[in-house]
This record gives structure tokens, C-alpha cells and sequence, in this order.
């Protein structure tokens, strides 16, 4: 079985080792709830527009029940409490709230029976629509036909929806699979997301509603054009993780980079906070259909690409798991990865090769996503582009899913319409003249490849007992993951995290998952 | 957009980015990274980047630069000399011959001087084609007659005269020192002197040659890349009855 | 060689040859080539050959362009702003504190703004320092604080009061929109608005980062790729001397 | 045996049409001398220098005998007979016919045994040079050491030796380990060969004395400084194949591209004095310890790489064995292939995989000297240098040797010193990160690799057989080699081929032959 003679009786042994330590975050994750939790809920009740200050009112809500109520009680309970005592739609309310007109801690208490039936309606509504955005996407597919091969994939950044269009519709027209929409520097440490159609992103464009919409609209538009399906990307990790995978769910991404460790690691976002976010932004994504993209290839990018190699394994089985937890099937999970050893090393290919055919066996039905050199890029674009090749033979070679391209610019700027074009060619190139390679290629019986892959998953299965004894936190605080060490209390967005009271409830929470166990 | 004012484009409307890159015959030396800038300047690139640099040897280094072109083409002016023929397929060239010109046409081609490229050239003649594209050899009403490579002008010249050829289809292909300028330049000169540079139609081709340079070298057209036998064919069938050659006296 | 006259090079001297792309905002065609030509013209290059276009979108397409550049710069005339100071290594950086300063430097550093790379802050002055060459941290006589990413300039500027910092330590890599030039200059302004501008050294560094620039920032150094920790501190152990801040008031 | 279960039964049959073809073609050319073969002669006994109008002395001499006499009886004969004659040096002899104060044919005849008495100093003081040279080779080869690995090839073409060396001298400190100075165009159709330093080619350097030995110098200068032998390479084939070979051995070249199947294909030289040019051409080579480069890889660049692989294999064969009659042995028979493939075919990498695999398992021992794409090469260099990576890839995989770099700008002009140097680090850069890469991978039995490799096998059988009924010249009529058909008595040089005298002899054909018999 496989190509690598892996040890299968270690790889059970992460993967349990990785699941005592995902339930055990559960437990703690079960027991809170945060702000952007609570703003997604309004949401996804209905709730959206900004006030006069160019707030947005799921902002305007909770910023209300936080200050004047107790956010332990769940936003739910005062909407619905308030709707039953005005007749108002959360809109409505919403509104009033923002303009001081109505305090919803002040309302009668009704019975929360009563709540939730106020409030089923809207909800339900917009679960509706979510699964008439799953099923249009699978149907689409289905009349287009699903690729076989990898898919290619590329970013586009201008700052700008609308240059971000252009870009993305030629891109698809090259031939580019799914497009994604880098996020402006920083959006991930806004406690909000941001309002409309935006042109003024640095090194990427806001995460908005709008944006998506607009760039949901030009894809099916290019897709329809082409017969393919195109994908759409955007970023879910970072203080406003649920929130942003409900816009992505509303306006049919397809994919969701979606990660705690990213933001605890890369962002310096409080860890308690990120698990709790993520669980219920990961529910949304398995509800919605949409792929999720999880961050270990950055790992790669801080520290050695073959010395670290084992805590990339160890973080996608820890991620695996954290994704059965929040209902994602395996084919939702795209388990990042990437192709960051030292172009100058010794065999470094070979080492790669290891490494991806490894991640392709252990995780065989997942959409892995592959990412391609960027730390070893330099403003020398011939052999940027050379370095591309080879992460492109790669992945025919090991049979990756999700393949971002890696650009000739990399070191130098955000992709030019140009650099995407000959990124795309470079991959069709390799795809076509090696296109059944991994079927014709061999490794060697306890050659380089066979043994460094056996050594990795042996220490990653190593450092997974190590974390299943001292626990998620404590291992985060010893730096595990890319040599950074964060606090359980440090970083961002600790201040926003709430227990829950005896009586909390998650209107949708308890709606999806109803139907995600049934189904 | 502006079409008066084209500028290149990065990723934004009139960013006005391109890529350069050359060798300097200077160390590899900050010096040098300021000398590259410079010639960018001087280029008109504004803010220009080195992005890289390395040194090839002692003396010499070479710079990849980015940039913003200050420059900009009023897109509306530009006049392209093309060859000005209707596109036809070879079964409507063979038509328009039967049709039209009435007779058999004779057609020699060669790749002349040193050059002893003759992909280009057999790409156009050969019964095979190139590229899914047959050559001249396959068309009815077409007698032609593939000289080969390193054909001297003067034998070409001869050769012409003595099947009474109605077109002449040079290809060339080494350009370096302007080899090819030299040569073709010296064709026409032949033909000119044997008096028959009226009464037939010159054409030259080849991957760096443009309608607009075999146009100032007194050639009827020129042909470049990815242009095929009915491409060169449906110019001449055309030209010989514009220049009233069809009837042309048949010794 | 006329080092007054410093052209591009290919493969003989003076020839000139530059290689130029870019993209332009019109359909892939004969016009576009033209239109290629042109601007590259108008940056000086003579006999541009266009040789290869391709279609990027409907209205977009890439052109690569070779060609001889008549620009040439007067090598001799160059001035680079760069660094002064001597090379020294770790162990002769901590001779000269030991033997100069005589009393601990005190570095703070970080990714200021809403620049989240730390790979190069971190290269300067974490213990195990990048490529071979140790961080800050290692320095007998400095004591190094690493502040992170996404350090508020308020923040910083703080921290530098509150350490009492004699060196600060600035890298930046995020450069889309000139974000850089906005955060850099920001901090010299909080610095001066805070008054103490004249009693800290302040060095920036980054991809993008040249020495030039960071003079016109009003920083007293810039840095970019390939310096190290030994770069950075041969030149601050130096500069406190040079502007007498080797015995500042300590608080 | 080998990695793509080859049929050696079907290797042993091929190689033995290919031997009786060659036999067959040996007996016409023992029976007959050319006019440059005479002129090497004179070289060989140290006739060197112009006239006042620029041509040769060899060609003086020679054309004189011609004119006047019988070359028939061989240049041998004339010059030994004139000596005694007129007690001149062969040099003072050459120059008073230039001057018309000396005509050979018009001697005293002496008798054989004294004439070859009195050239036996001249050319011994020449073939001893050409022995010092040798062993100088040897010694500083053995004194800096045999690089493992490919060697790294790379041309120089600025047609002005002064530029040539500057960019032989950059590539070789780039890591070049063989510089080949391509000829002017044209030249191989010259009658005669160029004479001193010169600055004027066309695509090219004119292969002169001088200019060899400037570039041997320059060459070994940095060499001592690189502490590696760099490797000198010129071009013999065309009308003056043994001059050529003759003044590559006075100066210590290393490789000479030496193959009348060439000349015949692709300068439309007649083949009956090709054949037979080549043959002496060959024994020099083999004298000098010089490594031969046969021009295989031109089939490919004009017919289709797929359809025609097995032309290139029978004609490996047959190079293999006109070499081992010239004495030849494996370690010098750079036998020629190339990667050709259209980049648009699907799986064309495996095919070339499949071809360059099988090369190397069917000559083990041969220096192969495998060529880069340059047919499917487009002015877009950013494909091109990715083309040029994969050949450098199928290098590493299928362990070639001789690798000549493709250059990026291959469809756009001769190499500029930065295309050069980018083409070395792409190839370093490949060589380096899949050093171990053949030792790792092993190709599927019963795939398409090892099919196509038998395929090509078997098709080149066939044709050998049939060529070996037919004979060469006939095969050469009937176009199968790169669809060219040649008649026997068309294209240049027939005119220069003359039958031998009983009493020809080429004293040192005879001197060289003992000797390479011997050792
Ligand atoms: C194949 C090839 C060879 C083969 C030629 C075999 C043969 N029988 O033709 C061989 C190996 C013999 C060869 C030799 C040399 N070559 Co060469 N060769 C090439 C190569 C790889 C491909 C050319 C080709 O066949 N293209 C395919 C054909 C179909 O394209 P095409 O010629 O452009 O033709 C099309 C159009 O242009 C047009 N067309 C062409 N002619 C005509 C004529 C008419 C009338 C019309 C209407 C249209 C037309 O229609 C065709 C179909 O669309 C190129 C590099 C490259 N990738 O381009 C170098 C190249 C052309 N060669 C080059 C050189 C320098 C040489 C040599 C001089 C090197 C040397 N010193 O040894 C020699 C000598 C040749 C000589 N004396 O001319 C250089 C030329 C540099 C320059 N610009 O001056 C190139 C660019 C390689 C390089 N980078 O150095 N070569
Ligand atoms: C690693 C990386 C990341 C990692 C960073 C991890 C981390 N902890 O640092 C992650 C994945 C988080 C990341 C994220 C992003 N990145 Co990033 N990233 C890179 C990458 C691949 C490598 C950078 C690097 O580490 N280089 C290695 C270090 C050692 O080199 P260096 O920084 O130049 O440092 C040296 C010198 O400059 C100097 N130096 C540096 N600082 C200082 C300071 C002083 C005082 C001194 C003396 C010297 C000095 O010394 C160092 C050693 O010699 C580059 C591409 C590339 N190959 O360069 C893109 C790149 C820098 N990233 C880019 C972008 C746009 C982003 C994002 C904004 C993308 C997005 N929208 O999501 C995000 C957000 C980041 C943010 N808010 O700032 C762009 C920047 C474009 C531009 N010019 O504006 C790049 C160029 C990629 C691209 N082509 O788009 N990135
Ligand atoms: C999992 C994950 N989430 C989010 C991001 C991007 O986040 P930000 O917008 O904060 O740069 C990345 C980028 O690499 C990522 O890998
Ligand atoms: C065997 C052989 N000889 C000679 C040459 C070059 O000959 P010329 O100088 O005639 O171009 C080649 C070039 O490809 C070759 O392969």
C-alpha cells in the first residue's frame, strides 16, 4: 500500500494521540463563547449594513449586550427576547439599537422556547439559502464535469475589488481553477469586518461581503464562458473567523483559509479565543460545503523546511481532527503543506518528493493544499521560475489537489497579470509533458525518499505524544509550531472571550449540527 | 482607458511596470546597482528597483529591474504595414487560380547565401506542410520548385529565369551581424540588373523578418512566425493579377 | 573601455543589448507589437525586435522585447551613499564596546506597523542570527530586545524610553503602496515629537531598504538583504562615539 | 541489467548490421584519398603559413600536384621526393612552389623506402607533439581530477576570437566544463581552412589555427586558476574534416564534432568524400585522445523527435562502428542525441526519459553528448528556461554526460554572456537538488518508459537491417536518415576525391595506425 512502505502502525498511533488532544481543546472550547461568534450569529439571523459611523450593526449588537448585558447569555436570547416583545425583525432591531432607541438587556424576559421559536424563521431562512449555494455549486460542477489533475491555484492582490476582477477573470480565462482574494495586511487584527465595495487594501483587498459577492459574480460569469467551475477563496483565520466563513457561506466561496494555529502562531492571536472562533467557523464551512484551507506550510516559512518538517505532519493530524470535531468529512480538508527546502541543499528534491508523497498517503482523501517556494525566492526571476517547475513536477509526481502556483516575482511584489500568466503556463507546461509520471515513477526500496518519510512520521508521532501529555496550551507556550512561543493569556482577543452561562444558546450552532449529524 | 496615452500595465491601470534586465561591463558592486538605476532613469523608468544582481565574471554583472515607464504611445496613431490579402483556405486558392489566373503558376524557394536553414522555407513548400498547414507543393495549379539551403543569389537568379518562375520565395534565417540584410539587399540588386525584377513577385520570409522590413528592401511582402503557405499564397495569387503578370509572356 | 560611457552588454562591448517585458492594456495583435516597439523606442533602444507576444486576457498581452540600448552612463560620476564603517566581526564588536563603550548598549528592534515579517528583524538579533552569522543577542555588551511584528510606532517609541534604548532597530517589508515610506517616516516624527530623536540611533532595514532612502527617511542607516547582525553593529558601536551618545544620561 | 529490461539480443543483431555497414563503407574508402586529406598531410609534416595572396600553403602545395601531377600517388611521395631532391625542409619546399620556383611533378623520381626515410623525422617531430599534448591532457586532468557528474557544455559565438575568449573565460568561472567555439557559417563549405587570428564570422568563430590556440590558452590559464581542466571544442565535419582534426590535435583541443553523416545531411557534402575524409579525420581524433561528437541530434531538429528516435539510435550505431575502425575507442565516441520533443505532447517527458535511458544503457561506455531543446524553443525565454531545466532534469535522471546547456534565447540570437551564466545555474541548481535522483527512481516495469524504449530499439533494428542490404550509399539515396536523400555522386566535394595509386602511401596514416595497434 503506497509507494513509501510507511509505517501504518505509527500513523495510527498520531492520528489517536492527535484526537485525545483535539477533544481535550474541545472540552474547553464547548464552554465559551466569544464576540464574533455572537456577531456571526446575528448574521446569520439577518443581520447586516453598518450605522452612521460606518459600524457594522452585528458590531453595534453585541458591543450593546457586552456593555449593557452579559454576552454569556448569548446574542440569541436578546434578540429573540426582543422580537418577541416588539414584533421587530432582528433588522429591524438592529437598527433601533444603533440609534439608541431600543436597549435589549432592558426587555421583559420571555421564555426561551418562545425565543428560539421567534427566531427559527430567520434563521432557517438563511441555512436555506446556504444549501441552495451547496447544492448550485455541486451542480454546476457536476454539469461542467469535475478536473482530474491538479488544480491550479492563484491570488490576486491589487487592494482593489474591481483591478482584483480583472485579474481574476483573466487568470481563469489562463486557465487558473480557483482564484483567491488576499486580504489587506492586518484585516485578520480587526475586531470587525469591514463594509462594502473597498479599492484600498495594502498587499491585498478587504474581506468584505460585497467583494465576495462582486468577485463570486465575475467568476460564475467567466466559469459559465469556459464551462469550468471556478473556485473562490478568502480568509477565515483571524479575530473574525466565524464571522467571515458566514459571509463566504452567504455568498458561496468555495474554499476558506481556515486555521487557528495561523493566527496564534503568525498573528499573535489569543489562543483561546482563535480554538473557540474556529470550532464554530469550521461548522459553517462543513455546513456550506466549503473546503477549508489549514496553515502549516507557514510554518515552513519561519523555520527549516527539513528540520521542522515533522511539526507540519504532527499539525495536520492535530488539524484533521479538530476538522472531524466540527464535522468537515475528509474531502473538505485541505491539509496544508509546501515546498520550502533550500533550493541550494543536496538532494533537496528528493527530500521534497518525501515529504509530499508522504502527506498524498497519510491523508489520501483530503484535498491536500500544496503551497509553492516563497522563503527561498529571490529577485532573480529566471531561476524563481525554474524553482516553480519543480514544485509543479512535484505535485504531478505525488498527485497534490491543491496547487497553489508559486510566481517568478515572489520575492519582489504582489503578482503582476503577467507573472499569474506565465506561473499558469509553467504549470500546464510540466502538467502535460509529465502527466502520468506518478504512475510510471518508482521510488527505491529503502532509498532516501522511502527512509526520510519514515523519519519524519516518526518524529512528528514523537512530538504528538508529547503535546497529548502536556496538552494544546502548555505546548504552544514551549513553541512546538514554527519556533514561536505564545501565552495562553497573550496576543489578541483574550478580553472578548465569555463563558457560558448555564442557559446560552447557539440557535444555529444547535440547526447545523442537528443537520450535519443527520446527513 | 486612454488609447491616446498606452502605458504598460502591472496590475493597476497606468502603473506603467516593466521588467529589464542586462549586463554591465562593471564588477558586481553597489557602484554598478547605481549605474543600473541610472540607465533606468535614463530609460524613463521611474522608481526603478534592482530586485537582483550577480556577477557573471570579474568585470561584468548583470541587474533584473523593476519599474514604472513614465512613457506612453498614442495607440490611435499607429499605422501597422501588413500584407493586405483576403484569407483563403488552400481549396479556395486552388479556386481562385483555376478561376482567375487560368494557367499553371511557377513558384521557386530557396534559403540563400550562407544560411542553411531550411525548416522555414520546406514549411512553406513541402507537399507536408508544417503545423497541419500543406505546402505549396500540394496546391493544383502551383509548380513549385524547393531549391534548398545555401543557394547562392546568383544561381538562385539563374534558376528563375530559366523555368520562368512568377514567384521567388527567399527565406532567411541567421540575422546576426545583419547577414541577412546584406544578402537579400544583393538579390534584389541581381534582379534588377538581369531586368526582371518587374516581372516577377519577390517575396522573402523568416522568424525575424517583418512585411514592414521586406517592404524597405524592395521585396513584394515578407512573412514572419506562424504565417503558413496559404498565408504567402493568397498574396501572390492576388499580386499577380494586381501587377498584371498573369499574362505575362511565357517564354 | 570608456568607463565615461558604460552601456548594457551582450556578448561585445558597447553593443548595448538590453531584454525589456511588460504587458500592455490591448488585445494581442500586429498593433500591439507595434505599439511594444514604440515605447521601447522611446526608452532609448534601437532596433527593438519584439520576439515573443501572447494573449494575457481580450484585452491585455505580454510582449518580451530584445534590443540595443543608446543610453550610457558616466561610470565615473556615480557616487554611492553607503555605510561607513569598517568591517568587524563579532568577536571585534565586543572589543570595541568593551574597550570604546564600556558600558552596555542597550537595542531594541521590531516589525513596526502593520508588517508582520519577522524573518528579518529576527535574522539581526535572535541568538541563533541567519546564514551562519549570530543575532544581537549573542553580543557580549548589547542588550538586545526583540519587540515582534505588528508593533504600533506609539508602542515602540515607548518601549525605547522605557528601556532607555540607545539603538533602534526598524525592519519593514511590506512595501505595496508605499505603506513603508508612510510607517518609517511616522516614527522619526513620533521621535522628534517625544524629543528624542538626537539621543537614539535609528536604523532601518528590509528588502527594500537602501541606505539612500533611509538618509532621506532621516534615519541614520539602512540596511537590506544579505547585512547581518555584524553590519549593523559595526556601524552603531562607531556612530554612538561619533555623536558623543557614549555617555547620554542614563536614567 | 538496466532499468528498462532492453532486449539484448535485438542490441547484439543491430550492432552487427551496423558493423558489416561500416565494413562495407571501408573498403571504398581504403581505396581512395581526397584532396584535404592530402593537404593534412602536408599540415603533418609541418606545412603551415599563406601565400602573398592569402591561401594556404597546404593548399598550394596540394593544388599544385593536382594540377600538375597525380595526387593519386599521394602528397607523400611529392614532398619525400622533393626533399631529397633539393635537401629543402617540407616548409622551404611548400614556399618556393608558392613562388613558382619549384615544381614537384617535375623531380627526380627517387625511390619509396628513401622518401619515406626523409619525411620519417617530420612527421615523427609532429606526431611526438601531438603525444606531448596528450599526455599534458592526461596529467592535468588526473592532477585537478575527473569531475563526476554531468559536464557542462556551453558554446561561444560572437564571431570575433577577442570577445570568444571573454566569454569562454566568464562561462568556465561560471562552472562551464567544456567551451566549444562554433564555427562561422559557411565555413564547413570552404575548401580550405581560414588562416590566423580573426574577428570577422558570421554565428560564429572561424576555426583557425590561431584561434584554437588562443582559446587553448586562455582556456588553460583559467583553468590553473579554477583548479579544474576545461575543455576545448571545435567543429571538424565538412570539406576540410582532416585539417581540421589535424590542427585540433597540434593544439591540444579536447572534443571535435566529427561525423560525415553531418555533412552530408546538412551541408549536402558528397558523401564518398566525406566518408572518406572522416576516416583519417577520425584516426587523428583517436591518436590525439580526443573525444569525437557525432551529429545524431540534428535529425531531431528537423523531422519529429517521436517518429524518428529509432534514425537516431541506427545511426549511433553505425558512428559506433566507423569510430571503432579509426581506432576509437568507447571512452572517446561522444555519440549525439538530443531532448526534441514537442513541449505540447502529452507524456513527452517520459518519452525523452524513455530515449535518454535507453542511450545511455546501449553505450555505457560512451561519453554521450546529449544536446538541449532548440526546435520547439520560442522567443518566450521564460518558457525556455524552464525547457532547459527539464533537460537538465532528464540529465540527472538518466546519468548523461557530455550536457550541452540550452540557452534560453535559443530561438532569438547567439548566446549573450547573461543567458550563458543563467543557464549554468539553472543547471547547477538542478544537478545539485537531484543529485542521487537516478539511484532513487526506478521506472515502472511494463510502462511506458520501458515500451517505448524497447519500441525505438526494435525500429532501429529494422533499419539497420535494411540499410545493411542495401548498402549506405543507397541509403543515403532513399532519405532515411532526417528524411534527406543525398545521391551518391551529388553535393560538394566530389571533385576533390581520387582514387589511390599501387604505390600511394600516407606516411602518417601508416605511423599512427602502428601505433594506436599497438597500445
Ligand atoms: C533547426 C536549426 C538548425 C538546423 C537547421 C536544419 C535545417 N535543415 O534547417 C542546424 C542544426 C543545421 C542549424 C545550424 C546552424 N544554426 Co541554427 N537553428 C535551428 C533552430 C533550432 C530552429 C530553426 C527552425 O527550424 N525553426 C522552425 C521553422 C519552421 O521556423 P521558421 O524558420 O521561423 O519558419 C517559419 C516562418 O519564419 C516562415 N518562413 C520562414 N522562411 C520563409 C520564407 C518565406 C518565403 C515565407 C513566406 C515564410 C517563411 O514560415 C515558417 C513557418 O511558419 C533555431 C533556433 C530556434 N528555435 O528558432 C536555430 C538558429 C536559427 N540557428 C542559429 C545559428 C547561428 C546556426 C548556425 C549558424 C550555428 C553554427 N555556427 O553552427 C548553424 C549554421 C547554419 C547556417 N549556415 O545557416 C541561430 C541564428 C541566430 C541569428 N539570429 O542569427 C538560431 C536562432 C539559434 C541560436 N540562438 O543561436 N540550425
Ligand atoms: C515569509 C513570508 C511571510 C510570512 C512571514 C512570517 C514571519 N514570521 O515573518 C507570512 C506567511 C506570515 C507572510 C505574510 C504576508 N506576506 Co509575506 N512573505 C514572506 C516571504 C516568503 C519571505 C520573507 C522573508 O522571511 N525573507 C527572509 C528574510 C531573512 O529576509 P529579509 O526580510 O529581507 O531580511 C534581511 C534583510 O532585509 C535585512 N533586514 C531586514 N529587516 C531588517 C531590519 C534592520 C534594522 C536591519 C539592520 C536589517 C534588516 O536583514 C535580513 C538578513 O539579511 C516574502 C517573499 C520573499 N521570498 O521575499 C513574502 C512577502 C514579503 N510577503 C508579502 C505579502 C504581501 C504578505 C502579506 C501581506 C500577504 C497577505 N495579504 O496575506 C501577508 C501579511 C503580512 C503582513 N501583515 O505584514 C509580499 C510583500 C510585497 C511587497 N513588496 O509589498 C512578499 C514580497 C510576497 C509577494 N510577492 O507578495 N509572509
Ligand atoms: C491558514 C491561513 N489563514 C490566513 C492566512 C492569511 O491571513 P492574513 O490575512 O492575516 O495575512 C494565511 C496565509 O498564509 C493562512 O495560511
Ligand atoms: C557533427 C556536427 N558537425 C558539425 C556541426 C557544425 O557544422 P557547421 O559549422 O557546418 O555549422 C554540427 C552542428 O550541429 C554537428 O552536429
Amino acid at each position: 500500500m503506497g509507494k513509501l512502505n510507511l509505517d501504518w502502525n505509527v500513523v495510527k498511533k498520531a492520528r489517536n494521540h492527535a484526537k485525545n488532544i483535539a477533544i481535550n481543546v474541545q472540552q474547553f472550547i464547548d464552554q465559551h463563547t466569544t464576540i464574533s461568534i455572537e456577531r456571526t450569529i446575528c448574521r446569520m439571523i439577518g443581520i447586516d449594513g453598518i450605522d452612521e459611523y460606518g459600524v457594522p450593526l452585528p458590531n453595534v449588537v453585541v458591543d450593546h449586550v457586552k456593555e449593557k448585558g452579559n454576552i454569556g447569555l448569548g446574542v440569541c436570547y436578546y434578540l429573540g427576547n426582543a422580537m418577541i416583545e416588539t414584533g421587530l425583525t432582528p433588522e429591524e432591531i438592529a437598527l433601533k439599537v444603533a440609534s439608541n432607541e431600543l436597549d435589549l438587556t432592558k426587555c421583559q424576559k420571555n421564555d426561551n422556547f418562545e425565543i428560539r421559536l421567534a427566531l427559527e424563521p430567520f434563521v432557517k431562512k438563511n441555512l436555506a439559502f446556504i444549501q441552495s449555494n451547496k447544492r448550485k455549486r455541486e451542480q454546476t460542477q457536476k454539469q461542467y464535469g469535475e478536473k482530474d489533475g491538479p488544480e491550479i491555484y492563484v491570488i490576486v492582490a491589487t487592494g482593489n475589488i474591481y483591478e482584483d476582477v480583472t485579474q481574476a477573470v483573466a487568470a481563469a480565462k489562463q486557465g487558473a481553477d480557483i482564484i483567491a482574494v488576499i486580504r489587506s495586511t492586518g484585516q485578520s487584527l480587526l475586531d470587525y469586518v469591514p463594509y462594502g465595495l473597498t479599492t484600498e487594501g495594502f498587499g491585498g483587498t478587504y474581506a468584505t461581503q460585497a467583494n465576495f459577492r462582486k468577485m463570486r459574480e465575475a467568476l460564475d460569469e467567466v466559469g459559465a464562458q469556459l464551462g469550468r467551475y471556478i473556485k473562490l477563496v478568502n480568509y477565515a483565520s483571524g479575530l473574525c473567523m466565524p464571522e467571515i466563513s458566514a459571509m463566504g457561506a452567504l455568498e458561496r466561496l468555495d474554499v476558506m483559509l481556515n486555521d487557528s494555529l495561523y493566527g496564534i502562531l503568525f498573528r499573535d492571536i489569543n489562543m483561546k479565543r482563535t480554538f473557540i472562533d474556529q470550532y464554530f467557523s469550521r461548522l459553517i464551512n462543513a455546513y456550506a460545503g466549503i473546503i477549508i484551507n489549514t496553515g502549516e506550510d507557514n510554518y515552513l516559512t519561519t523555520s527549516d523546511a527539513i528540520e521542522e518538517a515533522h511539526t507540519v505532519l504532527a499539525s495536520q493530524f492535530i488539524n484533521e481532527q479538530f476538522a472531524l470535531l466540527a464535522c468537515l468529512p475528509e474531502k473538505l480538508q485541505g491539509l496544508g503543506h509546501a515546498f520550502e527546502i533550500n533550493p541550494d541543499i543536496e538532494n533537496g528534491f528528493l527530500y521534497e518528493i518525501a515529504q509530499a508523497q508522504m502527506a498524498r498517503e497519510i491523508f489520501p482523501n483530503a484535498p491536500l493544499k500544496y503551497m509553492p517556494p516563497t522563503k527561498f525566492k529571490t529577485g532573480n526571476i529566471f531561476k524563481g521560475h525554474i524553482q516553480d517547475a519543480l514544485f509543479n513536477m512535484t505535485t504531478v509526481l505525488t498527485n497534490q489537489k491543491i496547487h497553489l502556483l508559486g510566481m517568478m516575482t515572489e520575492a519582489i511584489h504582489t503578482p503582476y497579470m503577467s507573472d499569474r500568466a506565465l506561473a499558469i503556463e509553467n504549470a500546464h507546461y510540466i502538467f502535460k509533458t509529465m502527466k502520468d509520471i506518478s504512475n510510471e515513477i518508482e521510488f527505491k526500496t529503502g532509498g532516501v525518499i522511502e527512509k526520510r518519510s519514515n523519519e519524519v512520521l516518526d518524529k512528528a508521532n514523537q512530538l504528538l505524544k508529547q503535546i497529548e501529555k502536556i496538552g494544546m496550551f502548555e505546548a504552544l507556550e514551549r513553541g512546538v509550531f514554527a519556533g514561536i512561543k505564545r501565552m495562553q493569556n497573550g496576543g489578541k482577543g483574550l478580553e472578548n472571550v465569555f463563558k457560558k452561562e448555564r442557559t446560552y444558546f447557539n440557535l444555529i450552532l444547535d440547526l447545523m449540527l442537528e443537520e450535519l449529524r443527520e446527513g | 482607458m486612454d488609447l491616446k496615452k498606452i502605458k504598460p500595465y502591472g496590475d493597476t491601470i497606468n502603473d506603467g511596470k516593466v521588467q529589464i534586465s542586462f549586463t554591465l561591463p562593471v564588477p558586481n558592486s553597489e557602484k554598478g546597482e547605481v549605474c543600473a538605476k541610472e540607465l533606468a532613469m535614463k530609460m524613463g523608468v521611474y522608481d526603478p528597483l534592482v530586485v537582483h544582481r550577480e556577477s557573471l565574471e570579474k568585470n561584468f554583472s548583470f541587474y533584473i529591474i523593476y519599474g514604472s515607464l513614465m512613457h506612453s504611445v498614442d495607440f490611435t496613431k499607429i499605422h501597422v504595414e501588413t500584407v493586405e490579402t483576403n484569407h483563403m483556405d488552400m481549396k479556395e486558392i486552388e479556386q481562385y487560380i483555376e478561376e482567375n489566373i487560368k494557367r499553371e503558376i511557377v513558384v521557386i524557394g530557396a534559403s540563400t547565401g550562407s544560411d542553411a536553414h531550411t525548416v522555414g522555407i520546406d514549411a512553406i513548400m513541402n507537399m507536408k506542410g508544417y503545423a497541419g498547414h500543406y505546402g505549396l507543393e500540394r496546391y493544383k495549379g502551383i509548380q513549385a520548385y524547393n531549391l534548398g539551403s545555401q543557394v547562392e543569389n546568383e544561381v538562385f537568379v539563374q534558376k528563375a529565369i530559366e523555368l520562368n518562375a512568377d514567384v521567388l520565395l527567399v527565406s532567411q534565417t541567421v540575422t546576426q551581424k545583419d547577414i541577412h540584410l546584406q544578402n537579400l539587399t544583393n538579390l534584389i540588386e541581381l534582379l534588377e540588373a538581369e531586368g526582371i525584377r518587374d516581372q516577377v513577385i519577390v517575396i522573402c520570409g523568416g522568424p525575424r523578418i517583418t512585411h514592414e522590413l521586406a517592404k524597405e528592401l524592395g521585396y513584394d511582402a515578407g512573412f514572419g512566425t506562424k504565417k503558413y503557405a496559404e498565408d504567402v499564397a493568397a498574396f501572390f495569387v492576388c499580386e499577380l493579377e494586381n501587377r498584371n503578370l498573369v499574362n505575362k509572356d511565357r517564354r
